[in-house]
């Protein structure tokens, strides 16, 4: 059986069990999912460990790993050819470091569930059909099968949001499903276009497979997305609104500036663990998806509106900053500072270089490690004192010596120490955004210069932070009664805490650890989209 | 003019006039002896159209009879009716008489140009030989026909006369049943 | 192992018995022994870099490398440099740093987090070793970034005062501000060459060499780009530079860090991270070229110059001494500007010993005054100057060594201090002959800063150790006694390197001392004969001049001759009013920016998306009031319209027969006239 | 000899005036008189027009025929004008709408 399928639909199993078990194990529930998520690190991190460094991937289809294709749905549909979707799973070096990302969030997660009170099988139901489907966003090569991991994902985080959250959780609830199901709409649209443009080599019908359609020549000529035909929709090439509107629908997902104003609420609102499933993987997705889908499919359109991928990556990087600086909440700041980070990774990714690519997605992956560690650290204080205001805390160090000092190592993390893995990402994205020029001309130098700004910035808003909150004399708004319940770390947070911050460390010293998986699939997508 | 035309004339006016009036005039009574008037005119256009049997049955039956029925239904009826017709005009009448009269006036013009298109003059029956002339027992053609062409609406009339007696004995006796 | 392997593993060993006691003072060492094993580390990393010093200097380097990771087609790798300059500053750093942490056993002792001091520390020593030996430009900028990290701790060691926590947030802000500089440098370079290695690039056959500069054009292997780049290139070091060196522009954060423990300014502030910034720059200063190198020494001697003035009129001990190790620091960068980076590399070593000195004095009068103060409970500030005096007879040995490395701050004969700095400023005129007029007035400028430099140093001679104790309550029995066994050996210790047997036999003229020859001047300055004597005899007249004319004025308070409340005086003593104007011109702006991008965040775009919202629930009333009233509407329309047909008819069935008959002849009539009048029937 | 035009536009007009006062009088009675009135035009019209049928008198029998039964239809409706006043009280045809819907 193949593993990716196995690590697929193991939490749909389990989930499966939770539902059917009778309610008098609730107990058992978290326990089940622990063991569940256990499981999965130990897979990932087998397929980690035998993944071929060699092998590329990005448009080569015999060169994906763990490959596993299935015919699944062969219809007949007379004048039109047969409908030819397969249930096609297969990783490269794009997507192997997000699948032991995604396992290790999740266990951190289900360890920060311990706090959930109410109807625990609704919620742990919910929390492993999420993971099914994150697992599957990354690891689905068809399309179709893409596309229905990818909405899967919106159906369990709406509810998890919707009832476990904060005071405006219904409203942030919506908002974050309309949004991105708004994106996700045009997108069907596209993957049709798609399909009836692509015909598979072997069998000849149209298909969904997307290492198909990353090629040219399966594009029969006088297709709406076939790039000899140049067809244009709406005045605009077809080719080039293919891409913009997937940019747009992956773009809400990372967020990028204009369309981020779901992520502060869904955060704010979202109970501890689910935001920190909401920052630690689903941001990444969106991510992955520009890198696989956008630049994949469309590689000549990628290279027309890289300027404007690197300018909306400066101004998320930029404003996210700014807007972190403004924030009362604390984690509202880690929200705003998620966009400012994830706008590195869409500069890196703008800038069509080796180092530039590869430091976005090391920036996601040590960004996923960080932001599940800072919600988490947020959700501690959140728990005991049900308070997130900065300025109701005053000089925590004294009363909660270990809990300051993760806090510390998160935010020294998260702003860029070198030491750390966000400093290599960070620093590489720069690199590689202000080599681009000569490399390629995809974005202009000063794009790093000003990107670089937002590192000046996110040390600001941490520093401020962490001497407003945790420095000086101890005066809290609750006044004895907090002084009583804000009692340090238990053994269990420490046991969440300590892999994240150890592997930001390991990443941040031995670097290449990812880059390794990374380095052969980057080059291969750089060499897909520019030809260099 | 011919002394006949004359006649008719005079005869015609006669019974426009009188008709006239005895629709006009409000009361009753005077209306009644209008129609008695009307009606001894017309008589006499039989007469001058050389109906004289017609003329006379005309006198007997229809002045002795009903008019003197309406006499009678007149007087039984509504002694109170004649005091209110003066004093109170209805409030509304089933139809304002300018509607009325406008009718009747269109009614009369369409029979007027409707007599003249088919100028019943020239009818080939009518100036064709088998004419009544003033010498010819009219009384006694009329009882050859009649008991022979005639013999059935003869004995017809005289059941129906029979079934009219009947029903109007029975509306007006003195209602002990219901 | 042969001889020539064991250096770098020495020197390995150097930079990590550091980072292995913080590991271990931080998590596993108990608080009572935590400061042996910091001792010891630091012991043990010191006697590995006398070794490797006496390995490496004037024989050659030594440059090993190991692979770290490949990403893309570059590999990078990690690995050490071994030359004179980097052998000298792991001497110089090592050395200080043990001195310091005997010192801290005395001075810290007591403290109840300790073991975190400790730990803090040794992290600053590895980092700051690490920093010094580093091959290639990335490890340096991480080691950099590490040493502002461990000076940020330190700083807010003392993390319940507030004013601890304020500065060592703008510590580090600040240094955050140079290191991106530092990091477009670095870019810039990486885009031209490919590597960050400093031996491939500023080696002798480095690839720098290989570019050539034609018509505003940059060539270089990788590509070509604008002359302008490399400004910006040599500029970006400078930032980072004048940020870790507290120079000019960004020089307010380090008079604030004066409020963590006097021994980590000693060592930290005073001596070795400070140093970094002249340090990096010696190290890449093939990449300047003439403007830049001009832009430099003026920003050295306008530095150096500023800071003494402010230097006057302070009152803080630590202070006062802050704002003169700015003031040297402007000299180092001027040597480095004239291009003669042998002296500012000499200077730096002299400086690191006299001034780590003076720090560590002030400490021991600042401990015996805080003890003095908590006797008598007196609620006065034990830093200040005004409340001491008279100490010379109560620590005479501190006193004593607080006065030799004073004489060597002020350049006087037989002091390091008068060698290094008499080389910097020979120089300087040397260097001016050739200049236009106004280069000619930076070598009278460093005169009149030298001369300012023994005044104030004198000032707080003659203010701590003459007169009598000015502390407020009674004076009667003896409060104030010697410092500590453990802080007077440093001291003793480093009063003789002050003097001028270390670096040269003949203590009047500094061109034969053995650090010099090793550092060959990268311009060519031609050795005016005359200025070797006439410069220094000069400069020494007037200094005793004022250092007897400091005397009249404090020790013996004749009268006050500087009124103490004019516009001058405060100007100084707010130190330019520079705090005051980066708080207005960037803190307050950026505040208000980030609060103004949050309201727009607020309203516009999540405005939007609520507009967006309401106007969908406000179609779909509007659909709901259309479906209602018009398509509704017409149905009861013509519901009504039947009824009211009906009800029209209805009234002709009204029961008058007579209206009846009418209707009926209407109708007839009609039928006749459309029959008589109208063809179509 | 007087045309049979004539006696048509007499009896035209004597049937009008009988119409008019079927349509407007509000006494019954009156009403009936209207209808004496047109029964008496259509009277005119037969005997004008029977003149010239000298055979078999058709105008001249059909009238007297028409009078027999114009007189005993008088008697019935007088009979129902009776029982009409005796229930109603009151002979206005306007009154008279029990019938109404």
């Amino acid at each position: 059986m193949n593993l990716l399928s196995i690590l697929t639909f193991l939490p749909l199993i389990a989930g499966i069990i939770i539902l059917v078990a009778p309610s008098g194990w609730q107990k058992q529930f978290k326990y089940i999912t622990l063991a569940v998520t256990l499981v999965q690190i130990a897979i990932s991190g087998y397929i980690y460990f035998h993944f071929d460094n060699s092998l590329r991937g990005v448009d080569l289809i015999n060169s994906y790993q763990f490959k596993e294709q299935i015919s699944w749905i062969r219809l007949d549909l007379g004048s039109m050819g047969k409908l030819q979707i397969d249930y096609f799973l297969g990783i490269d070096g794009l997507s192997v470091p997000f699948l032991l990302l995604t396992s290790i969030i999740m266990m951190v997660a289900t360890i920060s569930s311990w706090e959930i009170k109410t109807n625990l099988k609704g919620y742990f139901a919910l929390f492993l059909l999420l993971d099914t489907a994150i697992i599957g966003v990354f690891c689905a090569l068809d399309f179709f099968l893409f596309y229905i991991f990818y909405e899967l994902m919106l159906l369990p985080l709406y509810f998890l949001i919707g009832m476990w959250g904060g005071v405006r959780r219904e409203y942030a609830a919506i908002k974050f499903f309309l949004y991105t199901l708004a994106g996700s709409v045009f997108m069907l649209l596209i993957m049709v276009g798609l399909y009836f443009s692509v015909t598979d080599p072997e069998t000849g019908n149209h298909t969904f497979n997307m290492v198909h359609m990353m090629n040219p020549a399966n594009y029969s000529g006088d297709s709406i997305f076939g790039s000899l035909a140049q067809q244009t929709l709406l005045g605009i090439p077809a080719r080039l609104l293919g891409f913009i509107i997937l940019f747009i629908a992956f773009a809400i997902k990372v967020p990028i500036v204009p369309l981020h104003t779901w992520l502060p609420d869904a955060h704010v609102e979202a109970p501890t663990p689910v935001s920190i499933i909401l920052a630690g993987i689903l941001l990444k997705v969106g991510g992955y998806g520009i890198l696989r889908i956008c630049y994949g499919i469309f590689p000549d359109a990628a290279i027309h509106t890289s300027w404007w991928l690197g300018l909306i990556g400066v101004v998320s990087i930029v404003y996210g900053a700014l807007n972190a600086l403004a924030q009362k909440d604390l984690k509202r700041l880690i929200a705003y500072s998620s966009v400012s980070h994830m706008g590195f990774v869409l500069l890196g990714t703008a800038s069509l270089t080796a180092e530039g690519a590869a430091g976005s997605v090391m920036q996601m992956i040590s960004h996923g490690f960080l932001s599940a560690m800072l919600f988490f650290l947020v959700g501690i204080v959140y728990n005991r004192v049900h308070d997130r205001e900065i300025a109701n805390f005053r000089g925590l160090a004294n009363i909660m010596p270990q809990y300051t000092a993760f806090v510390m190592i998160a935010f020294f993390a998260s702003l860029g120490l070198p030491g750390f893995s966000a400093f290599i990402a960070e620093a590489f994205s720069l690199i590689g955004a202000f080599n681009s020029e000569t490399v390629n001309g995809a974005i202009p130098r000063w794009m790093a210069i000003a990107g670089s700004v937002g590192i000046l910035l996110s040390a600001a808003y941490f520093l401020w932070t962490l001497q407003r909150m945790f420095f000086g004399q101890t005066r809290l708004m609750g006044g004895e009664e907090w002084r009583t319940k804000l009692n340090d770390l238990t053994m269990r947070e420490k046991l969440a805490l300590a892999p994240l911050a150890l592997l930001a460390l390991i990443l941040g010293v031995f670097p290449s650890l990812a880059f390794d998986k990374i380095n052969g699939s980057v080059l291969e997508l750089i060499h897909h989209v520019t030809g260099k | 003019m011919t002394p006949e035309q004359i006649i008719f004339y005079v005869f015609a006016a006669l019974v426009i006039i009188s008709a006239l009036l005895a629709v006009v005039v409000k009361s009753l009574v005077r209306s009644i002896f209008l129609f008695f008037v009307t009606l001894f005119a017309v008589a006499g256009l039989f007469v001058l159209s050389l109906g004289d049997f017609v003329a006379v049955t005309q006198i007997i039956v229809y002045v002795g009879g009903v008019l003197v029925l309406m006499l009678f239904a007149f007087m039984l009826s509504s002694k109170e009716l004649l005091n209110t017709l003066e004093l109170v005009k209805t409030r509304y009448s089933a139809v304002q008489n300018i509607p009325a009269i406008v009718l009747s006036l269109a009614l009369f013009f369409i029979l007027v140009f409707a007599l003249v298109k088919s100028n019943v003059n020239q009818l080939d029956w009518i100036n064709g030989g088998n004419h009544l002339s003033v010498s010819d027992n009219t009384v006694q053609i009329i009882g050859i026909n009649l008991m022979t062409n005639y013999l059935f609406p003869f004995e017809v009339a005289s059941v129906f006369l029979m079934m009219a007696l009947i029903g109007a004995a029975h509306l007006a006796r003195k209602d002990k049943a219901e | 192992m042969e001889q020539h392997d064991i250096i770098p593993v020495v020197s390995l060993l150097a930079v990590l018995m550091p980072l292995l006691s913080f590991v271990l003072c931080m998590f596993f060492v108990p608080k009572s022994i935590s400061g042996k094993v910091a001792v010891s580390s630091i012991a043990v990393s010191f006697i590995a870099s006398c070794f490797v010093f006496f390995k490496i200097w004037n024989a050659g380097n030594i440059h090993i490398q190991h692979h770290w990771f490949t990403l893309g087609q570059t590999s990078w790798d990690v690995g050490l440099l071994l030359n004179n300059l980097s052998a000298l500053m792991i001497l110089l750093v090592s050395g200080i740093a043990f001195l310091v942490h005997i010192y801290s056993l005395a001075y810290m002792k007591g403290d109840e987090n300790i073991d975190r001091y400790w730990g803090y520390l040794s992290l600053f020593c590895s980092s700051m070793l690490g920093l010094v030996i580093a091959d290639n430009l990335l490890l340096i900028y991480i080691f950099w970034e590490l040493v502002g990290f461990s000076s940020y701790l330190l700083i807010g060691f003392w993390r319940t005062r507030d004013a601890a926590v304020q500065a060592n947030k703008k510590a580090f802000i600040m240094n955050r501000l140079g290191d991106l500089g530092f990091l477009l440098a670095l870019m810039i370079l990486y885009s031209q060459f490919g590597t960050l290695d400093i031996e491939k690039l500023f080696g002798d056959g480095g690839l720098f060499h290989l570019s050539q500069f034609t018509s505003g054009e940059w060539i270089a292997p990788l590509g070509h780009i604008s002359y302008v780049w490399l400004l910006v290139c040599g500029f970006g070091f400078v930032f980072g530079a004048l940020a870790k060196s507290a120079q000019f522009p960004l020089h307010t954060w380090l008079p604030d860090a004066m409020e963590g423990p006097t021994a980590v300014s000693s060592l930290i502030h005073a001596a070795t991270m400070v140093a970094a910034g002249v340090f990096l720059l010696v190290r890449v200063s093939p990449i300047f070229d003439s403007t830049v190198l001009i832009t430099i020494a003026v920003i050295g001697i306008f530095t150096a110059f500023m800071a003494s003035t402010i230097a006057l009129v302070q009152n803080d001990i630590k202070r006062i001494l802050a704002y003169s190790t700015i003031s040297q620091l402007g000299f180092m960068m001027l040597a480095i500007g004239i291009g003669n980076n042998g002296a500012a590399i000499f200077h730096l070593a002299t400086h690191a010993f006299f001034k780590c000195l003076l720090f560590l004095c002030a400490g021991s009068v600042i401990h015996e005054m805080h003890y003095a103060k908590n006797k008598l409970d007196a609620d006065c500030d034990h830093q200040d100057i005004r409340n001491m005096g008279g100490l010379r007879k109560m620590m005479p040995l501190t006193f004593v060594t607080m006065v030799i490395a004073a004489l060597a701050l002020c350049g006087i004969p037989l002091t390091s201090g008068y060698l290094s700095k008499d080389a910097i400023l020979i120089s300087s005129f040397e260097w001016a002959t050739t200049r236009s007029f106004a280069a000619k007035l930076i070598p009278y400028l460093a005169m009149l800063t030298s001369w300012l430099t023994t005044f104030y140093i004198a000032r707080l001679i003659f203010k701590v150790f003459y007169g009598e104790l000015r502390i407020q309550g009674d004076k009667t029995e003896r409060l104030i006694h010697e410092a500590p066994r453990f802080m007077l050996m440093p001291q003793l210790f480093l009063a003789v390197c002050s003097a001028f047997f270390l670096f040269s036999v003949n203590p009047l003229s500094y061109e034969n001392t053995w650090l010099l020859k090793v550092f060959p001047g990268s311009v060519a300055l031609e050795r005016i004969h005359s200025y070797h004597t006439v410069i220094p005899a000069l400069l020494n007249l007037f200094a005793v001049l004022i250092i007897y004319f400091a005397y009249i004025q404090y020790a013996r308070k004749e009268k006050a001759m500087f009124r103490e409340n004019t516009w001058l005086y405060n100007f100084a003593l707010n130190g330019w009013y520079f705090d005051e104007f980066y708080h207005q011109a960037i803190v307050r702006p950026v505040t208000y920016v980030s609060k103004f991008s949050f309201s727009i965040d607020r309203k516009v775009i999540d405005g939007l998306v609520d507009i967006v919202g309401k106007s969908g629930v406000l179609l779909s009333s509007i659909a709901g009031w259309l479906d209602r009233k018009l398509i509704d509407g017409f149905v009861n329309l013509a519901g009504r319209a039947a009824a009211g047909l009906g009800n029209f008819f209805r009234s002709f069935q009204s029961g008058r027969i007579q209206y009846y008959l009418a209707v009926m002849i209407f109708v007839v009539l009609t039928f006749f006239v459309l029959r008589y009048f109208s063809p179509a029937i | 000899m007087i045309p049979l035009s004539n006696f048509m536009m007499l009896s035209a007009a004597l049937f009008v005036i009988g119409l008019y006062a079927v349509l407007v009088k509000r006494n019954v009675i009156q009403l009936l008189i209207g209808i004496e009135f047109m029964i008496n035009a259509a009277l005119i019209n037969f005997v004008a027009a029977g003149k010239s049928d000298k055979n078999y008198m058709g105008g001249q029998m059909t009238a007297l025929f028409t009078i027999v039964i114009a007189a005993a239809s008088v008697a019935v409706a007088l009979a129902i004008i009776l029982n009409v006043y005796k229930y109603y009280k009151s002979i206005d045809p306007d009154k008279l709408n029990k019938l109404r819907d």
